[in-house]
């Protein structure tokens, strides 16, 4: 499996991961580039549908990216978005594309490292788990 | 600070100098609603940030945050540009001068002047001027594609008036005959930036070999050289032989700290960090295949946590330091090398080999200096800066005229952005109190476009050719072509610039486009400089987004073109689908509360109260202690022998004469809450606590510093070690006498080393100070300096060279070599090494005094950043928004930050941040309301189905259910986090800018064609 | 009258009573009961017989009850209204009494979650307190709850079970006060170990004059080992076991606990003859059936009125 | 409101298994209040559906709607244009919801795709209680508004049972007793002499015991 | 009244102070004192506390009354002399306001009227004799009432340092209740164990002894009250406690919460002072009471 390469959904906060993310680039590090961003004000706003479209569409992962715990800029918008990821994991596992594929998080904006290095986990963790299961069967079935 | 009775009936101030400190300070008095005139010799504005193509201490080219169109454009057209004017006479007085200005002929007419070039190109005599630089006329040095005016030029002692320009100027905007012209300006105060000049090496080039040899060049022709969109396009070549080098050496202090006729007596105090700067740089370039090398006599990287760029320059970016005397550089004619000859640490002559050499040259005062403080009626000091004191760091001597920016002596951006606000404010409080501002823009009428299908353009943004490096362009405005509603794309040359802007709005007309994508920036730092140009393309701001194709992909995935390329296109995608759906947002206006609260009663705190209320603005100042003063309560006497006690008394007694700052002395403060306009702050006071809430606009935050209790050397053990503060105690009460008879001074106790890597800045010059003043008091003492690096930057330089020849001995010692203190029988002993003997030795000091820092206020620091929301940087001293564009700004809207809390700060320092706060706060507290354009939550009611979730998960209690059964979500009040929108089980609530369609659209839009 | 039941007598005729306490077996063995109830005969005056003890199957306690019966005893029938509805409850009550079941306990019963069949349906058509009134209707009125005329109405001595130390404490009297008014003609208690707590318990009840009203026996149980004393203290939902009284216990060397316990029972059964209002104990020795005489023995019981 | 949990993925795939194109219909009422069926839960269910089709590699078109209320048959009406093109409907409504589809479309298989549990209202954020048993023969008003049929564990009329610990019932450490309740509502109300009176047996027939209940007002039903 | 009966029953008591607002917007003392109903035994309200003109204490209490609750009226001696006192206490009985103190009152120059005059007419002692001899219906110019009234009187025990001020304060406090204090009030309790060995030095007083509850809302007032309030001393573990929470307002309410719950083994109640953070008392009841 060493050819592929996930494509990975990131709901990125504005005031900490997206930032981070934009540091990251800034600071030259590199990660792969299976690594997308989508900007949101806050991961409070993550809604549980758009992470499993993302999987519908073909990511093979997705990550949702917030603030340090404490640091939220809307007070606990991060511990409602890691609350949804549980759950959704719980369901993820239940229609077998499992848990692994979604994660929560956390970070400040000033850490383009940590966001980097997040980032090459994720994508390696997302390759250990092999391509998005249903790009398979779409692929079978069309 | 002398207070000035002025007749406050003007609203403008006049600004000399076109430079970074000028435009600040301009753009600061525009933003609180003042009339501004930028007078600017030269034929457009930028001094010399134009010529840098990065800055330390994060080498990132800052220019779009510093530069009229990129920084804030709030109230830009009250800033009226004069280039190519100066002041000759300038009569009547504070609140209500006359400024008679002299403007040159351009034989442009900016008006009609596109900047295409077509002059320069024609021009055979080279006469026609645009951009300063390493060739003053390169037509492609377009470093500076923001110059303002976008115009061109000609120079008249090198025009023939040949006439070739004429024929090819379609704009028709040449005019060879045009005349000077004059006019007389009524200001209410006059802030001078006209700052300094570069050092020429010229008058000791028999030192230096500047002229006659060609490989040794200034620090700036270094950059020009290095440059991307400099004359060589980045091609780094020795300019002797074409050669690529290999060993590139740093002269520092060329042409200061020195008595050598030609040179200055002074330190030029930023050289050292720029060097350093231009030697990473060059390994950067070179990929570390190259020799760098700093030769010096110390480091003095001045401004706060610089100690840290020059540590990671040293220890881990591979940067060299030689610690020496320069001496002469001659040439190697069989081998080209340079050989600089040096005295090295030990007093021995030594040899270097270099392929180029750069001298470090400072800065001095700009040729007419005297000549312009004679039109200003002004003194100077003896080095021709303008001569300003500890408590009136940007006062001229002349009421109504302050100074800032290197007219004040050399400096880097920090101190000029600093010195500029404070100047503003003090400036400010000269005019008339702004009132009735007319702050809307002229702004076209937004077309109508609900209803109409999208008309979607696709601009790809390239500023620096970043983008292109690792992404094909084309292939992503090809792809773009054909995507649903995108009508048109193009590539934006040098969108950077109102060039640029002036195309996008012209392509949006011309097109009639109702949406726009700009791929190339973060929304993050650029969103809101294209927002504008679209809103004055007559589109709402909303009809923008932008792909994030560089910060999130050119840069990061540099190697791999092909994933770059695709992932931009992925991205472009995403940002297509989502301004398909955006709808128009409209602002909330609140109305703004213009009290201010300020926390911390010392020296900066009480320079933002001062200021402020000077400006009519009602003022809480909040101090934990029973009395004002903070750190400065234990000071004595300045470096220059000035009386800290009796400046400090009558700024105290100003403060508690002042009758819009209420002084709440013994007062914590315990919560806050509330956004800027309109913060509610609890603070609690008295041992009983009596706790009370203060509502204000804005917030300065001055609660200062601690001081380092030392550990080392016996301190605690033996009465005679003390630190410079207690000696300067001892001294200024005459308590010293006995002591005075062998004084050993350590430096960097408690700074430099493992637990507190930052450089304690101040301690050098306490040092000095307390030397000198031994000596005064007794001058048979004899004073050992022991010391790293003397850090003692511009005039602070002469007081040190002062001591040395007062008999003081400064005697280096290595860290890794730390002089020993031990105690035996009562006999005090330290043991040093003396560098030049490298023997060990021994004195019985009668008194010895440890240099201790000021170090962050840890506890009071964290818990101010917890209640009010902000960061702690190195050392636990608060964060500011950017350390080099918003030194006194913190991330907070609305919260500022001055004095030791930033970092540990000489009194001028704090006095000039604690101005330059307020300044700052200015150019909010005048708006009569507050604008919030952020996306807020709106309610479908037909959808909703009333359950309260929204209400109970809001996090600040903003949606009810309204009298008809749904909820309501008030967008005055909303903050747009969208906790609701994602929680509401009937999707009845839509973020702007995030509704679910959107989100949607613009993720499967991410991922199209993986399936 | 109102029955024919031996405990009735005995406590009519004033005096002190005993009723001990068996739990039928988990299947269809009748010999093991015979064994347990051979211990108890002529020891007490009556036995109860639980009916699915903690939500777990058991034999059907009318059918133990009359096996007993035919031993010489009298068994305290005891119905709880988990499993059985109102139509259920009143077949069975005129069946036992035409088998000359005379006795019987109105019980709520533990919740089926505690037991062997979680999933069943938890019925409670009525609660202990209509049971105990419609039994009383049933015979002293000779009607049925619907309304409708018993032809030779069941001539039963009913009770009911009381905690005086379940919470809220200050309804614990209260609702003593209900059970009497809704018929209990005698009381059994939850086993009693705070024997301060229960004075007053009695002192209310005497204030109320409910001991007028019905006959109170005190339950009492045997602490066989200092781990069940723990137990009893920590985990048995209701029931207030001093700390001194599991000191007194578990501080004895393992094998003298139970001798202990029987020791420290017979000193309450003292302390109980002498509290106002305590009409006889309730003796739950459940699973130490052998060791009643025993204990009836040392605590001066003996011998048992004769009916 | 009438409260609902989805039921468990594995159930819901396998109820859906023989189609390849389904209605996944949600309720804008009380399932949309508990989060259970409302828009935002049609749309999780939708997306998991498909995913969970396609890992299988049998994909299922699913179209989502969220009607205005599934237990009004003016309003389940508006699916008779279009459900003619669906296998079949899957019902995030209560069980009304379910058989008012049913009822209304014959020939429709309709499954439904959470558990109606109870009458409950929402403690707090997330969380929900039974708070009614919908017995017919309301008695809160003796029982200081607290109801002894929904809440405590026995249905006890005349509690509390010997099993009541420190306020709690002896099911749980996590359920109140509800007579504990009572009690101290009926002591802050100052009417313990409520407690006193001997509540009579229940007549059920007013609960589902006196078999499918309808309500019919003489005065509107003409 | 019901405090009255809470004192007779020994039972733990809770206090919370309630200062009236500097102005006559009631809106957020009404909103405070509605969430404390049923879960305090008295409001304490003090009377133009921290020397800080305000709303005076006998209408904030009666306001407090109609609203349902119980009162303690403190009255500062700094500001009224024998007359006005006395009236004030009459009024006091009169209006249902029976429990009452009184203290010195706090400097006048650490308040926002530094101006003032300082009356302290009577120390908090004459205060309890002259409420005494109301009772007994004298006034303190020993001419007879026209009915007399009847207090619940209570008194304030200054702050110690040391086991020997501690001593004399204890001394103090029973010679106030031999004047008639049926409640004490000791000083902000930072150390249970100091707070133990002051309540074993006063022994049984026969009145009702209350610790203080001050709420430590930040480090910064924790490190202030150490240097500037006499015998504070906030130990290194709760401030290093306060500083490591990540939410520290909540962190502090359940440190009062603890010393509360810490309290109820030396004393028979508490005073919870918020000091402005009225809106937190239900949240550290919740907890204490817990």
């Amino acid at each position: 499996m060493s050819d592929f390469e996930p494509v990975v959904v990131v709901f990125a906060c504005d005031y900490c991961a997206y930032t981070a993310a934009d540091v990251a680039g800034r600071m030259n590090l590199e990660y792969p580039a299976g690594i997308r961003i989508v900007r949101v004000p806050c991961t409070g706003k993550v809604d549980s549908l758009y992470v499993l479209r993302a999987l519908e569409k073909g990511a093979d992962g997705v990550l949702v990216a917030g603030c340090l715990d404490g640091d939220c800029h809307f007070k606990n918008g991060n511990l409602r978005a890691a609350a949804r990821v549980k759950a959704l994991k719980r369901l993820l596992d239940e229609i077998n594309i499992g848990s692994g594929r979604v994660e929560m998080v956390q970070m400040s904006a000033g850490q383009g490292a940590v966001f980097a290095e997040t980032a090459r986990n994720f994508v390696a963790t997302v390759q250990e788990l092999g391509p998005n299961p249903i790009k398979h069967a779409a692929s079978q079935a069309a | 600070m002398a207070k000035t009775d002025s007749p406050r009936t003007s609203n403008s101030v006049l600004v000399l100098g076109g430079g970074i400190a000028g435009i600040k300070a301009s753009l600061d008095l525009a933003e609180a609603g003042r009339q501004v005139y930028i007078v600017e010799q030269k034929p457009s504005l930028g001094g010399f940030l134009p010529l840098l193509d990065r800055q330390f201490p994060t080498n990132d080219c800052n220019i779009c945050y510093l530069m009229p169109e990129g920084g804030a454009s709030q109230g830009l057209q009250r800033v009226h540009t004069l280039p190519m004017s100066h002041l000759s006479e300038l009569k009547g007085s504070v609140g209500e001068f006359t400024a008679a200005i002299e403007t040159k002929p351009r034989y442009i007419d900016t008006d009609r002047c596109n900047a295409c070039g077509a002059c320069l190109a024609a021009c055979p005599e080279g006469a026609v001027v645009f951009t300063p630089g390493l060739d003053t006329n390169s037509p492609t040095c377009l470093r500076y594609p923001q110059a303002t005016p976008q115009a061109f030029s000609i120079d008249m002692e090198k025009c023939t008036k040949c006439g070739e320009c004429l024929k090819v100027c379609h704009p028709d905007a040449i005019d060879l005959d045009m005349q000077g012209s004059s006019q007389e300006l009524e200001v209410g105060s006059v802030i001078l930036a006209s700052g300094a000049q570069v050092w020429d090496p010229t008058p000791m080039e028999e030192w230096y070999g500047y002229h006659n040899f060609p490989d040794v060049i200034t620090s700036l022709e270094f950059e020009q050289l290095m440059s991307a969109a400099g004359p060589t396009g980045g091609a780094f070549q020795r300019p002797s032989d074409g050669r690529r080098p290999t060993r590139i050496g740093w002269i520092q202090c060329a042409g200061s700290r020195t008595t050598k006729p030609g040179g200055n007596p002074y330190c030029s105090s930023i050289c050292c960090m720029i060097s350093m700067k231009e030697a990473i740089w060059a390994l950067e370039h070179f990929d570390r295949d190259i020799e760098a090398t700093v030769f010096f006599m110390d480091m003095r990287p001045m401004g706060k946590d610089y100690e840290l760029y020059y540590q990671r320059a040293k220890n881990e970016l591979g940067v060299n330091f030689t610690r020496c005397m320069p001496h002469t550089v001659e040439r190697n004619d069989k081998t080209g090398d340079l050989v600089l000859s040096h005295l090295d640490d030990a007093g021995k002559l030594q040899e270097a080999h270099l392929d180029i050499i750069v001298l470090a040259t400072g800065f001095c005062a700009p040729a007419d200096a005297a000549e312009q403080a004679a039109v200003l009626g002004i003194e100077m000091s003896s080095q021709n800066f303008v001569a300003a004191e500890d408590f009136a760091p940007v006062s001229t001597s002349r009421p109504g005229v302050y100074a800032c920016g290197m007219s004040l002596g050399p400096q880097d951006i920090p101190g000029s952005l600093v010195q500029a606000s404070a100047a503003c404010g003090l400036a400010s409080a000269e005019l008339a109190p702004p009132r009735g501002l007319v702050l809307a823009e002229s702004m076209p009428t937004e077309k109508k476009i609900t209803g109409q299908e999208p008309r979607i353009g696709v601009f790809l943004v390239d500023w620096g050719n970043v983008v292109k490096e690792s992404v094909d362009s084309e292939a992503v405005l090809q792809a773009a072509s054909g995507w649903d509603g995108v009508v048109f794309g193009t590539q934006l040359e040098l969108a950077h610039g109102s060039r640029g802007l002036d195309k996008l709005e012209e392509a949006i007309a011309e097109h009639d486009l109702n949406r726009v994508v700009v791929a190339g920036y973060s929304p993050r730092t650029h969103g809101n400089l294209f927002a504008e140009a679209v809103r004055r393309a007559g589109l709402n701001r909303a009809m923008l987004e932008m792909a994030n194709i560089r910060d999130q992909d050119a840069l990061v995935h540099r190697h791999d073109r092909t994933s770059a390329t695709d992932k931009a296109v992925a991205l472009v995608r995403m940002a297509v689908a989502g301004v398909r759906r955006a709808q128009p947002m409209h602002p909330v206006k609140l109305p703004f509360n213009p009290d201010a609260l300020v926390v911390g009663g010392g020296v900066a705190g009480m320079s933002s109260a001062l200021s402020l209320a000077a400006q009519g603005i009602k003022v809480y100042l909040v101090e934990r202690s029973r009395q004002l003063g903070g750190l400065a309560n234990e000071l004595f006497r300045t470096l220059e022998g000035g009386s800290v006690a009796d400046e400090l008394g009558e700024m105290i007694a100003q403060v508690q004469d002042e009758p819009n700052i209420e002084v709440l002395t013994d007062t914590l403060v315990v919560d806050h809450q509330g956004q800027v306009g309109a913060f509610i702050t609890g603070l609690q006071s008295g041992p009983g606590m009596y706790y009370r809430q203060v509502a204000h606009g804005v917030t300065i935050l001055a609660t200062g510093a601690k001081r380092y209790e030392p550990t080392e050397y016996l301190y605690g053990a033996d009465d005679r070690v003390m630190t410079q503060l207690e000696l300067e105690q001892r001294l200024g009460k005459g308590e010293a006498g006995d002591l005075l008879d062998t004084v050993v001074m350590i430096q960097c106790v408690g700074s430099r080393n493992e637990q507190n890597p930052t450089c304690g800045r101040i301690c050098c010059r306490s040092a000095v100070k307390n030397a000198l003043w031994i000596k005064e008091q007794n001058p048979d003492s004899q004073v050992f300096v022991l010391y790293r690096d003397m850090r003692m930057p511009f005039m602070s330089e002469l007081a040190y060279r002062q001591a040395r020849e007062a008999g003081v001995l400064f005697v280096r010692f290595d860290p890794s070599n730390p002089p020993k203190v031990s105690q035996e029988d009562g006999n005090l002993e330290v043991v040093f090494t003396d560098p030049i003997l490298d023997q060990p030795l021994a004195v019985e000091p009668s008194l010895l005094v440890l240099s201790t820092p000021q170090l962050a206020a840890d506890e009071n620091t964290e818990e101010l950043c917890d209640i009010f929301r902000l960061q702690q940087g190195p050392g636990g001293f608060l964060l500011e928004e950017h350390p080099k564009v918003k030194p006194v700004d913190t991330p907070a809207p609305g919260v500022f930050a001055a004095g030791s809390v930033l970092a540990p700060a000489s009194l001028a320092e704090a006095r000039t941040q604690g101005l330059a706060a307020a300044g700052r706060a200015l150019t909010m507290v005048s708006k009569l309301s507050l604008v919030l354009d952020n996306p807020v939550a709106k309610v479908m009611p037909e959808r909703c189905a009333a359950c309260l979730i929204c209400v109970r998960v809001c996090p600040y209690d903003i949606p009810f259910i309204n009298a008809d059964g749904y909820s309501e979500i008030d967008p005055a009040q909303c903050l747009g986090c969208g906790v609701c929108a994602a929680e509401c089980p009937a999707q009845a609530i839509q973020l702007q800018g995030y509704e679910d369609d959107r989100m949607l659209a613009r993720a499967e839009a991410l991922l199209e064609g993986i399936l | 009258m109102k029955s024919d039941s031996n405990l009735e007598k005995v406590l009519a005729g004033g005096h002190f009573a005993v009723t001990g306490e068996l739990g039928p077996p988990r299947g269809a063995n009748l010999e093991a009961v015979k064994e347990k109830a051979a211990h108890l005969v002529n020891m007490v005056d009556a036995v109860n017989v639980t009916d699915n003890q903690t939500a777990v199957v058991r034999m059907a306690s009318w059918a133990v009850s009359l096996t007993i019966k035919e031993m010489g005893l009298e068994p305290n029938y005891q119905m709880v209204c988990r499993d059985r509805n109102r139509l259920a409850m009143q077949s069975d009550i005129l069946g036992a009494a035409a088998l000359g079941i005379n006795t019987m306990l109105c019980l709520s019963g533990d919740h089926p979650s505690f037991g062997d069949h979680p999933q069943a349906a938890n019925v409670h058509d009525i609660d202990s307190i209509q049971q105990l009134a419609m039994i009383k209707g049933m015979r002293d009125d000779g009607r049925f709850l619907g309304g409708d005329e018993i032809d030779t109405p069941p001539r039963m001595f009913v009770g009911a079970a009381a905690n005086p130390f379940g919470d809220p404490f200050e309804l614990r009297v209260l609702r003593l006060g209900k059970k009497v008014a809704a018929g209990a003609d005698f009381i059994q208690t939850q086993c009693i170990y705070n024997l301060e707590r229960f004075a007053e318990y009695m002192r209310q009840a005497h204030d109320m004059g409910l001991t007028e009203k019905t006959k109170v026996l005190a339950g009492v149980t045997p602490l066989k080992s200092g781990g069940m004393a723990k137990y009893m203290a920590k985990r048995v939902p209701g029931m207030d076991v001093p700390d001194d009284v599991v000191k007194r216990i578990a501080s004895q060397p393992k094998e003298k606990q139970a001798e202990e316990g029987i020791k420290l029972l017979c000193e309450q059964i003292e302390q109980l003859k002498e509290m106002p209002g305590v009409a006889g104990i309730h003796l739950m020795a459940i699973e130490w059936e052998h060791k009643v005489p025993e204990i009836v023995e040392r605590a001066g019981l003996l011998p048992r009125p004769k009916a | 409101m009438i409260t609902a949990t989805r039921k468990p993925m594995e159930e819901i795939l396998k109820s859906v298994e023989p189609f390849s194109k389904i209605l996944l219909l949600g309720c804008n009422e009380c399932v949309t209040v508990c989060h259970a069926g409302g828009r935002k839960e049609v749309a999780l269910l939708g997306a998991a559906l498909r995913l969970g089709r396609l890992q299988k590699g049998l994909p299922m078109e699913v179209e989502e709607l969220t009607l205005e209320r599934q237990c009004d048959p003016e309003y389940v009406e508006e699916l008779s244009r279009t459900i003619d093109q669906y296998d079949a409907v899957c019902s995030m409504a209560c069980g009304c919801g379910v058989q008012t589809i049913a009822e209304r479309y014959p020939s429709m298989p309709v499954m439904p795709m959470v558990n109606t549990a109870f009458m409950g209202a929402s403690e707090s954020h997330g969380v929900w209680a039974e708070r009614c048993a919908g017995c017919g023969d309301c008695v809160l008003g003796y029982t200081g508004g607290i109801c002894p049929v929904a809440r405590c564990s026995k249905r006890i009329f005349n509690g509390p049972c010997g099993g009541s610990t420190k306020g709690k019932c002896e099911i749980s450490n996590d359920v109140d007793c509800a007579w504990q309740l009572i009690w101290d509502r009926l002591k802050e109300l100052g009417q313990t002499e409520l407690y006193s009176k001997l509540m009579e047996p229940k007549d059920w027939r007013t609960a589902r015991d006196g078999g499918p209940r309808r309500i019919v007002r003489e005065d509107m039903a003409l | 009244m019901a405090f009255a009966k809470k004192l007779k029953s020994k039972d733990f008591c809770y206090l919370a102070e309630m200062e009236t607002p500097k102005g006559v917007d009631l809106s957020a003392f009404v909103n405070n004192a509605d969430r404390l109903k049923g879960r305090v035994d008295a409001v304490l309200v003090p009377d133009l506390s921290h020397a800080v003109m305000r709303l005076s204490a006998l209408a904030g209490a009666l306001m407090l009354k109609d609203l349902g609750l119980e009162t303690i009226v403190s009255f500062s001696c700094r500001d009224r002399n024998r007359l006005a006192m006395q009236g004030d206490l009459l009024a006091a009985h009169v209006l249902g306001l029976p429990n009452v103190m009184a203290t010195e009152g706090e400097a006048l120059e650490l308040g926002d009227q530094p101006g003032a005059k300082a009356v302290q007419d009577l120390s908090p002692a004459e205060f309890l004799a002259a409420a005494k001899g109301l009772c007994d219906g004298r006034d303190m110019g020993g001419r007879e009432l026209q009915g007399p009234p009847s207090f619940v009187l209570g008194a304030a025990i200054g702050p110690w340092t040391d086991a020997a001020s501690a001593a004399s304060r204890a001394a103090e406090a029973r010679q106030a209740v031999e004047m008639g204090a049926s409640f004490l009030i000791a000083p902000p309790v930072f150390s249970l164990p100091d707070f133990a060995a002051f309540a074993q030095e006063l022994g049984d007083s026969g009145a009702m002894l209350m610790g203080s509850v001050l709420l430590l809302k930040s480090v910064g007032m924790a490190r202030y009250l150490n240097e500037n309030m006499p015998g504070v001393n906030v130990d290194e573990d709760t401030i290093r406690r306060l500083r490591g929470a990540s939410d520290r307002p909540a962190e502090a309410v359940k440190i009062a919460a603890e010393t509360v719950q810490g309290l109820k083994e030396y004393c028979n109640g508490a005073l919870l002072v918020t000091a402005g953070w009225e809106d937190r008392l239900p949240d550290i009841l919740e907890l204490a009471t817990r």
